[in-house]
């Protein structure tokens, strides 16, 4: 067992936890803390995939940028504890729990033995060799950052495009949800 | 003792390059945590002369004054020593988090700044570049990201009403400020066609501009110099960006409940980070560790002569080290001087300035540099 | 033999699992949103995983997309959550129910 | 600039201007506008003046294909319509006019709608109708004619329409439209038996199709195709049966009633007879049904012409009338003077309208002529220019009505399909236009003044402008009139008689039009001598005849209405009195929109209510309003459901993940 092999599982493991710790806090402050907390651990394990620029876009967009913005709101509306009310699950609700978890574990029994990815090698995709048909690397695969620019730019173009709208609607979007309009203003005066 | 001489030499030899980052990184922090207590100095004493007084001259080492250089030490053991307290209302978890944060950011992200090319020791070749990634330049970045929330989390934690404020401040102005920063530095990823900061200083030192200027960044593309340097201002929330902490209006913002080693470590992390973004300025736009019109290859040629072969990269590297921090410390001095010179703006401006001028005029930047790279490149 | 990407697979269900479960049981939409995060988390990681397997860029590019999406997500949501407290006083999903069937 | 490009020009300069003046000038101001308009009239004119006496008169044709318009398999083939325009001595002829006289008339109409709010709307409405028409005029196939057949149409509906706020007008621009379609049926009928018929639509191609033995062997169909173009002729051009649309267009602007009712679109059923004339001369039947319906058309028009009181309605019988005139002469086989008629009546009708416009503007939107008298003191140019208009129109020796509606009833007495009977029709029609022209003409400008001083009638947003005299208008509205009137003097010479040839010592085989035209008719020419043997059976004693009669008919109806109507509006009743019934059918125009009223529209109405009850009510609605409640009734279990609550519907998700997972598993 290597040591990226083993860093790689402490950091999911530990990320999985963080997660079960994330969604039971109390204080919105703290939730969000452990989130990027995780999304931290998760470029860790980006970083162990050779992903590089994944790993620094996970930090910059979503640590740096998106999470921002959720503590700024999270801040800004000031609100106290939740109070949990776990004592409204069902007996169905449960069951789901308890089917899950088996699901779970009896899932991460098969890990190791090439389970999750047997579909894979029926559609000709050996480990770390190009898939037919996929989008191939143009450079080597230490020039991850080139290599995503060039896949992106070149056979994602529309789509990169597309999402550019996609993000200038949601600005705007969002300015128009969130302004007071001035009409309320006037009613108010 | 032969033997155990023989073994330690043996280790070095195999993991070499676990020692040398180990060094490395030590070196690194070093120098980082030294900015704070002379940076508390030199603001101390330039301030002084700035508003025609004296300032703090008076403490000595051993009954040397030397312009009151003991003044930051005798500021630290003060702090040490003062009463560290949490107040009641506050989350203790991240009131006590809060401070680290930025320390520990501002300390990991000196760790992306190549101090020097590379030594040869025992014929091994060192990158002089503590954490070594083939994107430095996005670790950089993320760093420098993560870095408000250390403001935020103090704000908030603080459980009072001007904190919050400060807290909320900073975390919108960072967030406005941060994209006109990457869009201020994405013409020169493009311009050196690399993202590694080696790459970047290796391109500035290999040719002439016009054949008489440095090849250095600020002369390609100077629009997003200044666009650089406005941001980096605004993101180390130093004066006139310093709306955080505004003690006119905030009485001392996001710091107010804070005391002691805490609310030093806020200043350690600050200015481990400004001293880490003055030297991405420096490496990106300023020829990093090189000396103009002297690359360093030519540099070690120079002096091998004199010392031999493998140390003279020792000297070329320690050379370049001194260069970078003379650099680095021109601009520190300019934070300095920005910090006691220019009026702070309103809150409002900050954002108009932010979103409106400083935006736009990087996009267009960013535009018209791609067109001119673009346009190059081609031809 | 226990490889990254497959391993990651596996972090990513049980991400995705536990990101679920929040936001089911969790009352508040800003717990809610927070969850989802970890959803489209466990979803890059997914991806960035299939793009190791295949040895091809389209997955990191694809979590890209996903994360523009996130901004969005994140924008309107956070913009509709300010919204709602500003008119309602809360942000329990309890209480909007204008979707009932 | 090569003659392809320039022809070009000619059709998308105006569509430009229009382009222009409906989208990015709609603030402009008025002066803007209107120069605009004015202008991509002009300059297509100037290429128009350049291709004329350039290679048409070489006798060349200018072809240019603009792009590849339809393409789809056909009957084992390729059937493919390209976009094509072409210009020979026809459309060249139509060129001059559209654009010639359309410029002159978008500058009158910039003073003439100097009131108006808005009026980028009424030319951009008046650049795309003469981009319409010149692409039906240069149209290569008969596709490309009928987009601008279809766009005459629309733009025709829009400014009848112009003034939409009050109702009569929509009503009658809808009349016009719903009369229109029913020729444009006809139009695209003949369109689709000629594409079965000769595989193609190009008319250079049909022409070389039709051989003698085709035309034998298929004749019911040409003949077919012969009616229904005389169907969409009779839309258009506003022949009988479906006339009925062209008094009422006179609710739009003068100026619209001058370029598209007078001078250019209602003729272009005479354009596409000529065009089709290779085939029309093949069917004796539609040939000789033509001839007739342009004949009663004539006379029928010109009789309720005699009793109308409102100016412009009076014009406008004339103007159906003359149309009878041109669709009688191509009916006779005499092609070239329906064209020659054409130009010359698009000049001193296109005077006339103006002329009246001219009056109308004076008077601030009075047309009624009992109202008017004695104007050519206040409006001395309008006046005389009118008055030539009038000369032209009734046919006084010398100008140029009486050339060419001379060389018309000549030929409907001796052309290949004449009959002494088709003379006498056109004989009673100009007898008719003599009288009622010089009634109008003298009603209004001469004699006492009826002006009604502080009359109230303001129209259209007029209340700004109060009238205190009547006075000439400017010179962007009696140029246009000399221009014309010039024109109407002197256009008929290309149409000379024979014997007025003779007389004059002209040696020439033929009169300029036959002459000029001959490239364009030299197939129908040749189909109509092999019909019929010998040339005409006219000769010039004949002419100097028919010519003397028309003459003296005309001078004395002109005599007898002068004598009736100088004592003023009232000099007719005592006739009116003496034939009562008669009278009050004339004034009710043969009460023939009461009869379609009643045979056609009731019954429609009738059988469209039926399918609205029966079809519409009780099928459809029954089907979609049943249908949803039942629907409805399963939804509103589903809907339950529907909590609302967000992670009632995640649940499923989360069920559905599991148990994928799970499946996967086992």
């Amino acid at each position: 067992m290597n040591l990226s092999l083993l860093s790689f599982i402490v950091m999911g493991i530990t990320a999985v936890l963080l997660s079960g710790v994330m969604i039971t806090r109390r204080w919105p402050v703290s939730a969000a803390m452990v989130l990027i907390a995780i999304m931290t651990l998760l470029a860790g394990m980006f970083g162990l995939l050779e992903a590089h620029f994944a790993a620094a876009a996970q930090i910059i967009v979503y640590a740096g940028a998106i999470m921002v913005v959720f503590v700024f709101v999270i801040m800004l509306l000031n609100l106290p504890p939740e109070e949990l009310r776990y004592g409204g699950v069902t007996v169905g609700e449960m069951i789901l729990i308890a089917v899950s978890v088996f699901v779970a574990v009896g899932l991460g029994t098969k890990v190791g033995q090439g389970f999750l990815t047997t579909g894979l090698e029926s559609m000709g995709v050996a480990q770390g060799e190009s898939v037919a048909g996929g989008h191939h690397m143009y450079f080597p695969a230490s020039e991850n950052v080139k290599n995503v620019a060039a896949s992106m730019f070149v056979d994602y173009l529309w789509a990169f495009e597309l999402i550019s709208f996609l993000i200038m609607a949601a600005v705007i979007g969002a300015v128009v949800i969130a302004k007071k309009r001035s009409a309320e203003h006037a009613d108010a005066a | 003792m032969e033997g155990s001489l023989g073994a330690v030499a043996q280790f070095l030899d195999t993991n070499i390059g676990l020692v040398a980052s180990i060094g490395k990184i030590a070196l690194a922090l070093v120098i980082a945590l030294q900015v704070a207590p002379i940076m508390v100095w030199v603001e101390r004493r330039q301030a002084a002369f700035i508003q025609r007084r004296i300032g703090p001259n008076r403490v000595g080492l051993f009954g040397f004054r030397l312009f009151g250089l003991g003044q930051p030490l005798a500021d630290t053991i003060k702090l040490l020593f003062k009463e560290d307290f949490i107040p009641q209302q506050a989350n203790k978890f991240f009131y006590v988090l809060a401070p680290i944060l930025p320390a520990v950011i501002g300390l990991v992200a000196i760790q992306g700044i190549p101090l020097g090319k590379e030594i040869i020791v025992a014929g091994h070749t060192i990158d002089l570049q503590p954490v070594n990634l083939n994107a430095g330049f996005l670790y950089l970045f993320a760093m420098s990201a993560l870095g408000v929330y250390g403001v935020a989390l103090a704000g908030w934690s603080s459980n009072n009403k001007y904190a919050l404020l400060g807290g909320l401040r900073a975390s919108a102005q960072m967030i406005s400020y941060e994209i006109a920063m990457g869009l201020a530095l994405l013409p020169m990823v493009f311009i050196y066609g690399t993202l590694d900061l080696q790459g970047m200083i290796a391109a500035q030192s290999d040719s002439l501009l016009f054949g008489f200027l440095p090849n250095w960044g600020i002369f390609l593309s100077p629009i997003s110099f200044v666009l650089f340097v406005v941001t980096m201002f605004a993101e180390t929330n130093r004066l006139p960006f310093d709306l955080a902490e505004g003690e006119a209006e905030l009485v001392a913002g996001f710091l107010v409940e804070y005391g002691s080693m805490r609310w030093s470590l806020f200043f350690l992390g600050e200015y481990a980070m400004m001293f880490t973004l003055s030297a991405l300025t420096t490496c990106v736009f300023l020829g990093g560790y090189e000396i103009p019109w002297l690359p360093h290859a030519q540099l070690v040629t120079l002096l091998t002569p004199i010392f031999t072969a493998e140390p003279a990269t020792w000297v070329a590297a320690a050379i370049g080290l001194g260069v970078l921090i003379v650099k680095v410390a021109a601009f520190m001095f300019l934070f300095v001087q920005a910090r006691f010179t220019l009026p702070r703006f309103r809150y409002d401006q900050l954002m108009r300035v932010g979103w409106v001028y400083m935006l736009p005029v990087a996009l267009l930047n960013l535009v018209v540099m791609a067109l001119i790279v673009g346009f190059l490149r081609l031809t | 033999m226990l490889t990254l990407p497959e391993l990651g697979l596996y972090f990513s269900f049980l991400l995705f699992l536990v990101g679920l479960a929040g936001v089911m049981f969790r009352k508040n939409i800003l717990f809610m949103m927070l969850s989802v995060e970890i959803l489209l988390n466990a979803a890059n990681l997914a991806f960035v995983c299939a793009s190791k397997l295949t040895g091809t860029m389209d997955g990191q590019v694809v979590m890209f997309f996903v994360m523009a999406v996130a901004a969005c997500e994140a924008a309107i949501g956070l913009a509709l959550i300010i919204a709602l407290y500003r008119t309602k006083a809360s942000i329990e999903a309890d209480d909007l129910k204008a979707l009932r069937g | 600039m090569n003659y392809q490009a320039m022809l070009a020009a000619i059709l998308l300069i105006p569509l430009l201007g229009a382009l222009l003046n409906g989208f990015l000038l709609r603030s402009a101001p008025r002066v803007v506008t209107v120069s605009v308009a004015t202008l991509a009239i002009f300059i297509p004119f100037i290429f128009s003046c350049l291709l004329f006496f350039g290679p048409v008169n070489a006798g060349e044709v200018v072809r240019t294909d603009l792009f590849n318009w339809i393409s789809v398999p056909f009957q084992g083939g390729h059937l493919d319509i390209p976009f094509a325009l072409t210009v020979d001595r026809l459309s060249a002829i139509l060129l001059l006019i559209i654009t010639g006289v359309g410029s002159l008339i978008h500058l009158y109409a910039g003073e003439y709608m100097s009131h108006e709010e808005g009026v980028y709307r009424f030319f951009a409405y008046l650049n795309l109708f003469v981009f319409s028409m010149l692409s039906l005029v240069l149209g290569a196939n008969m596709v490309v004619t009928f987009l601008g057949w279809e766009g005459v149409g629309v733009c025709s509906y829009l400014l009848i329409g112009y003034w939409y706020s009050d109702e009569a007008n929509a009503r009658a621009g809808m009349k016009a439209f719903i009369a229109n379609r029913v020729g444009d049926l006809g139009f695209l009928l003949a369109m689709f038996m000629s594409v079965k018929l000769f595989g193609t639509v190009d008319y250079s191609k049909i022409a070389a199709a039709l051989t003698n033995e085709l035309a034998a062997n298929n004749a019911p169909m040409i003949t077919a195709i012969g009616l229904c173009l005389l169907l969409g002729v009779t839309g258009k051009s506003a022949q009988l049966p479906l006339y009925i649309w062209l008094p009422d267009a006179m609710a739009g602007p003068t100026p619209v009633s001058a370029l598209i009712h007078a001078a250019t679109m209602v003729t272009s059923g005479i354009y596409l007879m000529t065009r089709m004339s290779f085939l029309l001369v093949h069917s004796h039947t539609a040939m000789t049904t033509i001839a007739v319906i342009g004949a009663c058309t004539a006379l029928f028009a010109a009789t309720i012409g005699l009793v109308q009181n409102d100016i412009k309605k009076v014009l406008a019988y004339s103007t159906v009338s003359q149309l009878g005139f041109m669709v009688l002469g191509c009916g006779v086989g005499a092609f070239q003077f329906g064209v020659a008629h054409l130009m010359t009546h698009a000049f001193f009708k296109a005077l006339l309208f103006l002329g009246a416009g001219s009056v109308i503007h004076a008077m601030h939107h009075e047309q009624d002529i009992r109202k008017m008298g004695g104007l050519i003191k206040k409006m001395p140019i309008t006046g005389w220019t009118f008055v030539i208009g009038t000369l032209a129109i009734i046919g006084f020796p010398g100008l140029s009505g009486f050339f060419s509606k001379d060389e018309i009833l000549y030929n409907a007495w001796t052309g290949p399909f004449g009959h002494p009977l088709l003379w006498a029709l056109g004989a009673g029609a100009a007898a008719c236009t003599s009288f009622y022209m010089v009634r109008l003409t003298y009603l209004v400008f001469f004699g006492e003044s009826r002006v009604e001083h502080a009359h109230g009638h303001h129209g259209h947003g007029h209340d700004h402008h109060h009238h205190h005299e009547i006075h000439e208008n400017p010179l962007a509205m009696t140029l246009p009139l000399m221009i014309l009137a010039l024109l109407s003097i002197v256009g008929g010479y290309v149409s000379m008689p024979h014997a007025i040839m003779h007389t004059l010592g002209v040696h020439a085989n033929e009169n300029i039009i036959t002459e000029w035209l001959s490239p364009v008719l030299a197939s129908a020419k040749e189909v109509m001598s092999a019909g019929h043997g010998e040339e005409g059976h006219g000769s010039a004693s004949l002419e100097w005849g028919l010519m003397g009669a028309s003459t003296l008919v005309m001078l004395i109806m002109s005599g007898f209405a002068l004598s009736l109507y100088k004592v003023g509006p009232k000099g007719g009743d005592s006739i009116a009195n003496a034939v009562g019934g008669l009278y009050r059918l004339i004034l009710d125009k043969w009460r023939i929109d009461e009869l379609y009223q009643g045979v056609i529209i009731e019954p429609l109405k009738k059988v469209g209510d039926a399918f609205f009850k029966f079809g519409d009510r009780a099928l459809i609605e029954g089907i979609i309003n049943e249908g949803p409640r039942g629907i409805y009734l399963v939804t509103s279990v589903l809907s339950d459901v529907q909590s609302g609550l967000v992670r009632n519907y995640l649940k499923v998700v989360f069920i559905a993940m599991v148990a994928l997972c799970a499946w996967i598993l086992i």
